[in-house]
């Protein structure tokens, strides 16, 4: 495939060469890379998206598979095979509940607020429990809320994706249905006394957090 | 099943339920995890929950609590008085004096935020349940070491930089511990202070006013005050002492004293 | 899955599956595989000397090969492909302190002198530690400051954001948000007096917040 701006003077490799490539590339990196990655590293001219593609259907059934992390592509052996590797299984922590509940509130409702992270649950988020799923690199800072105080937000990363195997946060499983019955609503309580509300001006104490 | 010939069978499954969780209440994640649970002991589907049975079972539960001397934490202790206040709106005829939302409107509320809670608990456990990197599937185990070429590059993280700069901004913040104390009241505090003159309020006064002189303006001392001065009458509403309310989110809270006569339990 | 011709007590997988089988462990393993090893991870009864043939075949021609590493084996790029990997010889190395602190009063400060910067470091800071923020194009040179003297300030750059993902330099938290979101210890610097706030246990509200 010639790139039509710059006739034959960079001359792209043939698909199947791309695919070759991309193959090597994608192997070889332990971490999923990105399209744009994959470009930059491909042979000007080369169109990464349909060599992984290819590569994609050809691994298919295969013990290795090509999967989608977000925007980006990397090889990982086939779920149904996992009781071989047990040499390799990594030994996680174990997260508490209260990590694993914050962890997919985050994923559901993203961006969201530590407040809001609050009240769903209806205890404060407990010191360490966000700093646990920062380091773990499953979630990150996102835009601040454009709410008074400006609170900052907190959104899952691609690791996340990674390491529970979805092609992006779209496929978190049950999302549909949670939407769909409107539990993903950010509905406001009714107003009078709310006590067991965290306080939602930013930087403001909790008055009864536990 | 020895137990009393005047409770139904729910009622007694509710009450045994609020004894259980007695045994366990440090395993819970506060006031709406010990709802959900006793929300479980209807046994019918969460949209079909009463609230109000909800509410009893929750009252039971702190009572039960406290006549074996278990030490609840403040906010079990708020949901208390919140229950005790909903359950009064759902049985009492609509009060056209107190505005704000209706019984059936906090109620609804309150399913939806346990309803939502079940929902985030189930979809957290078919998370953590899916095929995991490192557990069900692999990355490639052996980096390529192909290219000798070596190029060095720096990083760091975002943890680091915001601790980095916490560390330059908190160099010179830390002071003796006496200086911050003397800018916070304790809830002990302002029960005493409360209890002194309690006697002396039968109408309704903005919690407000009840903070004492020197702690009305500065923000920090107003605010320690505030939430010394608010656990502290709920302590005494639990007590049966004073009687408290809000008419809407923004509204002030309102305290009176209760005649002696009347004490019991709010529950 | 039952394998209706033979009612052994340790039927060994069809081939096609012993060679995805080994497929999944020759990519997963930290280091090459032995047949020995293959051997006692495949069910019982498998070929393992005849799956990696006939993967050793699958993947000739293409941008990773099976290959004989003495007597182990596992895959490896193309060598025709090597020149692709030269992003994954990079060598990463974290910052110094001095360079991270003054990244740090950069990106909460900007645009800033140096003086300024030594000012809120209380040290000096070195040409060398500045130079190196330039080269690793997370800083760059801002406007001049219209103060005597005109000093250079420095800003953070699109590469700074993109490396920490943050979407502006607006979001990074301030100090209380810091805190309450457990990411900041409220233990002094080693060294320091004893003073602070006691410690807190974990989940324990923030009552009265500075």
């Amino acid at each position: 495939m010639t790139d039509p701006r710059e006739p034959g003077l960079f001359e792209a490799p043939p698909e199947s060469e791309q695919e070759r490539m991309a193959e090597a590339i994608l192997f070889a990196a332990s971490e999923p890379v990105t399209l744009a990655e994959l470009s930059a590293r491909m042979p000007m001219g080369s169109d990464p998206a349909s060599a992984v593609e290819r590569l994609r259907r050809r691994y298919d059934g295969r013990g290795v598979h090509v999967v989608r992390v977000g925007d980006a592509w990397a090889f990982r052996t086939a779920p149904d095979l996992g009781f071989l590797m047990q040499r390799e299984a990594v030994e996680t922590r174990r997260l508490s509940r209260a990590a694993i509940e914050t962890l997919a509130i985050i994923a559901y409702h993203q961006p969201v607020t530590r407040a809001e992270i609050e009240e769903i649950r209806g205890v404060s988020v407990s010191r360490g429990t966000i700093d646990q799923l920062i380091e773990l690199d499953w979630i990150r800072l996102g835009r601040r809320k454009m709410t008074p105080g400006r609170p900052v937000t907190f959104v899952v990363t691609e690791a996340f994706l990674d390491h529970f195997g979805l092609e992006s946060a779209r496929d978190l499983p049950g999302l549909k249905e949670l939407r769909a019955a409107g539990l993903l609503d950010n509905r406001p309580p009714p107003g009078a006394l709310s006590l067991g509300e965290p306080e939602r001006d930013d930087g403001q104490p909790e008055l009864f957090g536990k | 099943m020895g137990h009393g010939w005047d409770e139904t069978p729910d009622a007694q499954a509710g009450r045994l339920a609020a004894e259980a969780l007695i045994v366990d209440v440090d395993g819970f994640e506060g006031p709406l995890d010990v709802l959900l649970t006793l929300a479980r002991t209807q046994k019918v589907d969460l949209r079909q929950i009463s609230i109000l049975a909800l509410a009893e079972q929750y009252l039971s539960f702190v009572a039960e609590a406290r006549a074996v001397r278990i030490e609840l934490a403040a906010d079990y202790l708020v949901m208390a008085a919140w229950l005790a206040y909903l359950k009064s709106r759902l049985l009492l005829p609509p009060d056209p004096t107190v505005g704000g939302p209706s019984g059936e409107e906090l109620a609804a509320h309150l399913a939806f935020q346990l309803e939502r809670l079940a929902a985030m608990r189930d979809v957290a456990a078919r998370l953590m349940a899916r095929d995991r990197l490192g557990r069900d599937f692999f990355a490639r185990g052996i980096g390529e070491d192909v290219a000798q070429v070596r190029r060095v590059t720096w990083t760091a993280t975002l943890l680091d930089l915001m601790r980095a700069y916490a560390r330059i901004r908190t160099r010179d913040e830390f002071r003796p511990l006496v200086l911050d104390r003397d800018r916070v009241m304790t809830m002990e505090q302002a029960l005493e202070r409360m209890r002194g003159l309690i006697g002396h309020t039968g109408t309704w006064t903005e919690l407000a006013a009840w903070l004492p002189e020197g702690w009305q303006s500065d923000p920090v001392r107003r605010r320690s005050a505030t939430a010394a001065t608010f656990a502290a009458s709920l302590q005494l509403v639990k007590e049966g002492r004073i009687e408290i309310r809000q008419a809407g989110a923004d509204a002030p809270v309102l305290i009176r004293g209760r005649p002696p006569a009347a004490g019991g339990d709010p529950g």
